[in-house]
């Protein structure tokens, strides 16, 4: 707790102020539009959050900020609304990202094994990345993928029916040997 | 003014106007009913489930709260199922989060405690959690203590809704929940805070307290949100 | 207006004369992550290559069923299946059976398995006991063409009911058919509409509920991604029954394509005046926008959703008010879920009476289920209400794999319950699950085979329910989190028999006093394991030190 | 080489126990004096605010709990840079008082009596508060009205006896009341008569067995107590003194906010009490004693009159210089309660102790506080450091019988060393291990405190540790 | 009948037991219904049955996790006395940090500490949480309060001491 608080902390400091967010920055203008074609009405906040995950692949706490300010929703609720969500990161998610699904079927078929494997061998728990950020590791709750259970979306792309082993080494492929 | 129904409370015919809540007509009936989350002039959320009773011929359980009567409702406020319950609930309060009565500013003046002691909670049958939370005392005036805040979000609707600062709210959700102020930072740092202390005053515990108190002379004045709302409803 | 419909009903239908056989790909999820995609481009290819682009028809549909068999293909109107065609052997496939006639044995739908193998697909047990009337569509049409699905007879129930029929008859028709939710709960959908219709309000809503959250459940994401324009004029006859000129699509954001899909679907169905201001020539207006949720399971929920849509954090409301009374914006909503929705164009054009001929009694109807776990088809199938669960797990799911042997099944999701062997014979209906300790649910049906701890499971759902617990109440905020520690600790084996009490006791509090679904329902797969593999928990739990134990309290006052 | 475990605090109660080591002609080569017990407040309490720790504190420790209160909120008034109005203090040097006559009342009556009056070879299961009421019902009594008399002063003011509400930075939350005062005022000549009593039977023990009070260790230590301006006897705000084995003054009127400066801690792998020593001499020569003997072996004077009268005659045991017997750890104590039964007498007939004015109010205006108060065991040291919002971040207590314990395990071997030889083990050994820890008066829960008798159960163990021989007492075994 | 009673002292600080002798002259009342085995035997092989025992404290190392079992097997009643044996209460502040970082504190970074090393031998090890007594054993009487007063626990003495069930009504019961 107090050490996410702490990171946060350091967010906003880099972002207090009258700092603007780089309006030259093509991610602000089409959030911007977005806000503007939903007139900046308070129950677009989801719609646009999600316009923001798009643009910068998580949430950055400058774009919350500038999201909250244009929109004029307190920010508190801003953050409720960001961290209630599960879809929503405020942490950068990796260059590559691996989302092992954990829903009823792919458990039943053995997703616990693969999140186990990926955390024996890469170290990566789920919700972490690496340090030099090129593997994330996530879980999803249910992709809807059921009949090729375990599933596993690396990178946008379905892999079907996954083996702990041979996810480790896809892994290994994808980022370089990496470790 | 809304027609005139007969109920049944525990057994005790009544005549009472529909519309109104299980809760109100409790009250006004002298029947009492464990609250945490319910203040009178914040919005209701139903949250605390302290104030379930059974209605004759549904199964399920109904918040008092939230409930308005109904004709010929045959309302049951005490049961033994219900007593049990409500003891579960307090007992399920006291494992969430870190609460130590016994060095606590809100000792002797803590609607928790006192809840304990109504339903006869004598220990927590449940695990401790012992979760890792904070205390922010960036506030000059007051202290938010995550060990002790039961997320009745009595603090967020006061701000938001009689205060209009919308300094408070809820993030992240299920047990990992907490109240945050703006983006999550400092209290004394934030800049919708007008420093009014409603929040300090409806905190049903020692979650929020003025730096000043101590065990001993802490005095909470809850009550005083209802007569304020009821003030300016008469003055608008 | 109903002329252009029949238009191009007819330019569809000639178009697809021209062709003496069209090879259907399935684009559902599951087939394009094995390949449809590459294979359909590949079929198109040898097509052409063959010279056969005028006598063959290379189209891609919504999902089939049998995702574990994927990449499939299924040639009309022989109806001969294919599976796993990858898209290397597109060219042989054609030169095979387009060309010379010919079936290619070798990849005869569930050739690999070790159950029946048909030439006719449709007499495949897999097909034969599927009655398909929300899926109808599904796997036969092109998703992405209105033309399509307005060949198939789409947007005459909308026009029927707009031109000829009042609201209170529409919702008659409805209330006639039997249509319960599908959504889990099972409420009456007519009821439902009546009521919406009869709050009085310049506003109303109507919502499609697509937050498919249960984990095992692909029915709705295999409807909008198979047939969006049935959910979309399933919605604008409720619309017009209720008396709203608004609805939103609420869709989970983990299905991009149904997304996509269903976004296509309200641009094309705009460009022909079947959404916007004059529907259909008529007087009705209906539009509709989509909601994309974020992550949360109690989205599901129809407080918690309408909160989601209002921009709000998910958190669900106490009840009443419902929100047929006060719902979006504190105006009336209907709210149905996506299979609710594709039910009600057939109810329309043949009428409540058909439907109720359906299923069971209380039941009406039939009942899409997403078939996965330990079981041979894994996919969407659709069967009549009152169809037995050995049926569907045996002879259309084809049993365990392995040669394993059948333990529980699940349905439900984390609402629902397991259900053993003895019980396998028990009709399904709404009521009859629910006597088994278990719920209908939206659909999902797991399987598990006598490899699956049923005490983990528990755990697993369990899990679930704490994770998406919006913490807005305290007995599943907190309730769940205990429940799940004891089961933990059950699971490792460091339980002891007083955690099994504590959590029977904890369990019918979290159940009967939570505030919304979530928390009513988390206990259930707990208390249904422990109901049917009792000996399973006490099993885990090792033979404690004398003495050692946490019990209720002796003395309470 | 043998080893003897003793476990004067049964395992039940498992805080303390002694090893002895023999060496291999079965002398005594080193004796250890076992804490085992441990909470960890100097970590929990970081991230409190420093004014709940007036509450949090007195957790430490149920027999002195007041002064972990004052000790709290005195360096709460350090960071705040307030003083308490006179009233404020004056109630709290009161309850201060208080808790000094009931923790002495118990050391001496409740635990010290059974052995003094029915002798130290009586039945053990009878050598308690009870058998002596017994035996004596009327010392038995008595001494059980001077404890409450301390407890009732703090129930008369704050409403409990124990883990008072009220105490806190700025002063007390309560005034006294008329009503209180007037309640307390009627207790005093009774507990003046019975301390007298104390006295009496001490003098007339130690008379009877002179041999024995002057065979009781008489190693030779430093002493550590806070004093007053001239030099006086101060419990509740004195500065400290240090004194010599000589009684020569070392260092004198110390600012206890500097104690870092004096004072230095070791620990050691085998107990969770620390060594603490007089940091210029070092570990060896720094050894010092605190407590009722320390503190009237620093002390220049008394307060009062009828205390300085027995002051004058202990400090004749030793003309003038230290008193060093651990056994005058009893006398101290009657003697100080004495003194404190005069001082509570002065301040209710001080017409400011009645006054509303009992709690100044401040915001913290400094990072660091350091409070400082003498417990009944001896001097107590709390030290805060908070961040800008007042939650502490570092916390540092120095507990009294922490700083007897260098000299416990000295006193330990003193009597084991003479008693104590090979297998031989007498019952009368273990008695004089025994008395030896409980002239201290340990309180162990600040370590730990075992009420009523304290059966011993001593093991022998040969050098690979095998257990050869067992013997316990208390137990009829 | 004479009952057999015992008084016991895990991680807490003793307040309870103040609180015991606050019952003054009417422990002389006590003492007339059961002999009162206040400091109970070292060996285990030797503690006796009771009829009723006391447990003041949370359970907070490795020696009390033993020690509460065996009084456990040999006492009647076993009552959780005051908050600490209750509900952890204070001993439990600790449970937010892992023990080693709270051994760490007081032995190594406490200023004025000379040569720290944390104490490993001939002490009972903490265990990683403190907890209350039900967690481990089966209580039979729960005695919450910081400390119970003297009355409360005179009352629940004698009632258990005369083989009645004492009843803490909302007037008696009280956390803290």
């Amino acid at each position: 707790m107090a050490r996410q608080y702490e990171m946060i902390m350091r967010h906003s400091r880099n972002s207090s102020g009258t700092a603007e967010p780089p309006r030259t920055d093509t991610r602000y203008k089409r959030i911007a539009a977005a806000m503007q074609k939903h007139q900046c009405r308070p129950d677009a906040l989801i719609e646009i959050l999600h316009k923001v995950q798009d643009a910068f692949g998580y949430l950055p706490m400058e774009a919350v900020r500038f999201v909250a300010r244009e929109m004029r929703v307190p920010p508190s609720r801003v953050y409720g609304v960001a961290t209630f969500y599960h879809f929503f990161s405020l942490k950068p998610k990796g260059k590559h990202n691996c989302v092992i699904c954990t829903g009823t079927a792919c458990h039943v078929r053995g997703a616990q094994a693969i999140v186990n494997e990926i955390q024996q061998q890469l170290g990566l728990r789920p919700g972490q990345t690496t340090a030099d950020g090129k593997l994330g590791v996530q879980i999803a709750r249910c992709i809807g993928c059921c009949g090729l259970a375990p599933a596993v979306v690396l990178d946008d792309q379905v892999l079907a029916k996954v083996k702990p082993g041979e996810m480790v080494e896809t892994l290994r492929a994808r980022v370089g040997g990496a470790r | 003014m809304n027609e005139i129904v007969s109920i049944q409370l525990d057994g005790n015919e009544l005549k009472v106007e529909l519309g109104r809540t299980i809760l109100d007509v409790c009250r006004e009936a002298g029947v009492d009913l464990p609250v945490m989350c319910y203040l009178e002039g914040l919005s209701v959320v139903g949250a605390c489930r302290l104030c379930v009773v059974e209605i004759e011929g549904s199964p399920r359980l109904f918040p008092a709260c939230t409930t308005p009567v109904a004709a010929n409702q045959a309302i049951r406020t005490q049961t033994e199922k219900l007593k049990r319950y409500r003891r579960m609930i307090v007992e399920l309060f006291f494992a969430e989060r870190n609460h130590v009565c016994a060095v606590c500013v809100a000792n002797n003046a803590c609607e928790l405690q006192d809840l304990a002691r109504r339903v006869g909670m004598d220990h927590v049958r449940f695990p401790y959690l012992f979760p890792e939370c904070g205390v922010d005392a960036s506030h000059p005036h007051a202290v938010l203590d995550h060990n002790r805040c039961i997320l009745c979000t009595r603090c967020v609707r006061v701000c938001d809704e009689v205060e209009g600062a919308h300094t408070w709210d809820v993030m992240g959700r299920g047990h990992a929940s907490r109240v945050i102020a703006d983006f999550n930072e400092p209290w004394g740092s934030s800049t919708t805070c007008t420093s009014c202390g409603k929040c300090v005053q409806v905190c049903p515990t020692g979650a929020l307290w003025p730096k000043a108190a101590s065990m001993g002379n802490l005095r909470k004045e809850p009550g005083k949100i209802g007569e304020l709302v009821a003030k300016r409803k008469l003055n608008a | 207006m109903l002329g252009k419909l029949d238009e191009i009903t007819a330019r569809v239908r000639q178009r697809s004369q021209e062709y003496r056989l069209k090879l259907q790909v399935c684009c559902g999820a599951g087939c394009l992550s094995s390949g449809a995609g590459e294979l359909l481009e590949e079929l198109k290819r040898a097509v052409a290559a063959q010279g056969l682009e005028g006598e063959v028809g290379v189209v891609p549909t919504g999902c089939m069923g049998p995702c574990n068999q994927g990449p499939l293909v299924r040639v009309s109107p022989d109806d001969t299946m294919y599976e796993k065609v990858v898209a290397g052997e597109a060219a042989g496939l054609v030169e095979c059976h387009c060309g010379r006639g010919e079936e290619v044995r070798a990849k005869l739908l569930f050739s690999g398995g070790e159950g029946p193998v048909c030439e006719r697909a449709s007499e495949h047990p897999f097909f034969r006991l599927q009655r398909r009337v929300a899926l109808e569509n599904c796997g036969v049409i092109n998703p992405e063409s209105l033309e399509d699905y307005i060949a198939a007879g789409g947007y005459r129930a909308l026009y029927h009911a707009l031109t000829g029929m009042s609201r209170e008859e529409v919702i008659a028709e409805i209330k006639q058919s039997g249509l319960r939710g599908r959504g889990g709960a099972g409420y009456p959908t007519g009821l439902k509409w009546e009521t919406v219709y009869k709050h009085v309000s310049a506003e109303k809503y109507v919502i499609c509920n697509g937050d498919e959250g249960d984990p095992g459940a692909f029915m709705d994401r295999g409807i909008l991604e198979g047939d969006p324009h049935r959910v979309l004029e399933g919605m604008a006859i409720a619309a017009y029954a209720v008396g709203a000129r608004k609805g939103y699509l609420y869709v989970r954001a983990e299905y991009p394509l149904a997304i996509k899909r269903f976004e296509l679907a309200i641009k094309n169905a705009r460009a022909q005046h079947l959404l916007g201001s004059q529907v259909l020539g008529t007087e009705f207006q209906f539009e509709v926008e989509i909601r994309v949720g974020a992550g949360a399971f109690v989205c599901g929920e129809e407080t918690a959703l309408i909160a989601s849509i209002e921009g709000r954090r998910g958190q669900p409301q106490p009840r009443p008010p419902y929100p047929a009374e006060r719902g979006l914006w504190g105006k009336p909503t209907l709210i149905n879920n996506v299979e609710t929705f594709a039910n009600i164009v057939p109810i329309l054009i043949q009428g409540g009476e058909w439907y109720a001929s359906i299923g069971t009694p209380k039941s009406a109807g039939t009942k899409a289920f997403a078939l996965a776990g330990k079981i041979n088809n894994t996919g969407l199938i659709e069967v009549p209400m009152g169809t037995t669960l050995r049926q569907i797990i045996f002879d259309i799911g084809g049993g365990v794999p392995d040669g394993k042997r059948f333990k529980a099944a699940q349905t439900g999701g984390p609402s629902g319950g397991c259900i053993p062997e003895e019980h396998l014979d028990v009709p399904v209906d709404f009521e009859s699950v629910v006597k088994l300790g278990s719920i209908m649910g939206s659909g999902g049906l797991i399987v598990m085979d006598e490899s699956s701890s049923m005490v983990d499971v528990a755990r697993f759902f369990m899990e679930f329910c704490m994770d998406e617990s919006c913490g807005k109440c305290v007995p599943c905020r907190v309730g769940t989190k205990q429940m799940y520690d004891l089961l933990h600790r059950i699971c490792e084996g460091r339980g002891t028999e007083s955690d099994l009490a504590l959590l029977e006791e904890l369990a019918p509090m979290v159940k009967e006093t939570s505030l919304c679904g979530l928390g009513m329902t988390a206990p259930n797969p707990l208390l249904s394991t422990l109901r049917y593999f009792r000996e399973e928990y006490l099993a885990l739990i090792p033979r404690r030190a004398e003495g050692a134990s946490v019990g209720p309290s002796a003395h309470q006052p | 080489m043998r080893k003897i475990t003793i476990n004067p605090v049964t395992r039940i109660e498992g805080h303390a126990k002694i090893t002895l080591q023999l060496d291999e002609v079965g002398e005594v080569a080193t004796a250890r004096f076992h804490v085992n017990e441990f909470r960890g407040f100097e970590k929990f309490c970081e991230g409190r605010l420093f004014t709940e720790m007036p509450n949090i504190t007195p957790r430490i420790c149920g027999i002195c709990p007041v002064s972990h209160a004052v000790a709290s909120a005195k360096a709460g008034e350090m960071i705040m840079k307030v003083t308490p109005p006179v009233a404020g203090e004056l109630v709290r040097r009161l309850i201060h008082l208080g808790q000094h006559i009931s923790s002495h009342a118990l050391s001496f009556f409740h635990l010290s009596c059974p052995d003094l009056l029915l002798g130290w070879g009586g039945d053990p299961a009878r050598r308690n508060i009870v058998g002596l009421a017994a035996a004596h019902p009327d010392v038995a009594r008595r001494g059980i009205r001077l404890r409450q008399f301390g407890q009732e002063i703090s129930e008369r003011i704050t409403g409990k006896k124990i883990h008072a509400i009220g105490i806190v930075a700025g002063g007390m939350l309560q005034p006294l009341t008329e009503e209180a005062r007037e309640a307390l005022r009627a207790w005093v000549p009774e507990a003046r008569e019975t301390v007298r009593l104390g006295l009496e039977l001490l003098a007339r023990h130690c008379a009877e067995h002179a041999d024995e009070v002057r065979d009781f260790d008489r190693f030779e230590t430093l002493y550590l107590g806070t004093v007053g301006p001239e030099g006086e006897h101060e419990l509740y705000d004195g500065r400290l003194r240090f004194v010599d084995a000589r009684g020569g003054m070392l260092a004198d009127q110390l600012d206890p906010a500097r104690y870092l400066d004096w004072i230095a801690e070791q620990p050691v792998e085998w107990s969770y009490l620390k060594y603490p020593y007089y940091r210029p001499l070092g570990p060896e020569r720094g050894v010092y004693r605190v407590g009722p003997l320390a503190r009237l072996n620093v002390a220049s004077r008394m307060k009062t009159p009828l205390a300085q009268a027995e002051f004058e005659r202990f400090r004749a045991l030793a003309e003038g210089g230290p008193v060093h017997g651990s056994f005058r750890y009893h006398q101290a104590r009657l003697i100080e309660t004495l003194g404190c039964v005069e001082e509570i007498e002065l301040l209710l007939d001080d017409p400011r102790i009645t006054s509303d004015e009992t709690q100044a109010q401040a915001r913290r205006n400094q990072a660091e506080g350091v409070g400082c108060s003498e417990s009944p065991r001896g001097t107590l040291f709390h030290h805060y450091v908070t961040d800008a919002g007042g939650l502490l971040t570092g916390v540092n207590l120095l507990i009294a019988t922490g700083q007897n314990n260098p000299a416990m395990n000295r006193s330990i071997l003193d009597v084991a060393r003479r008693h104590v030889r090979g297998n031989d083990i007498s019952e009368e050994a273990l008695n004089r291990v025994e008395g030896a820890i409980r002239c201290y008066d340990p309180c162990l829960s600040c370590s730990t405190h075992a009420v009523g008798s304290m059966p011993l159960v001593i093991e022998l163990r040969n050098a690979r540790g095998d257990l050869t021989g067992c013997w316990a007492r208390g137990t009829g075994g | 009948m004479r009952k057999k009673l015992a008084t016991v002292w895990l991680g807490g600080c003793s307040g309870c037991h103040m609180s015991f002798l606050d019952l003054d002259e009417r422990l002389l009342e006590i003492a007339q219904w059961a002999d009162v085995v206040k400091s109970p035997v070292v060996d285990q092989k030797e503690f006796p049955e009771v009829d009723v025992v006391l447990v003041e404290g949370a359970v907070v190392n490795a020696e009390h996790e033993e020690e509460i079992v065996l009084m456990r097997r040999r006492s009647r009643v076993l009552v959780a006395f005051g908050d600490c044996a209750v509900t952890a209460n204070v001993p439990s502040m600790r449970n937010a940090w892992p023990k080693e970082v709270v051994l760490r504190r007081s032995y190594l970074e406490v200023p004025g500490t000379v040569e720290g090393r944390v104490p490993t031998e001939e002490v009972a090890a903490l265990i990683d949480r403190v907890r209350p007594l039900h967690e481990l054993v089966k209580v039979d009487f729960f005695l919450p309060g910081c400390p119970p007063s003297a009355d409360l626990i005179y009352y629940v003495l004698t009632e258990l001491l005369h083989d009645r069930v004492p009843v803490l009504d909302e007037a008696r019961l009280k956390f803290g």
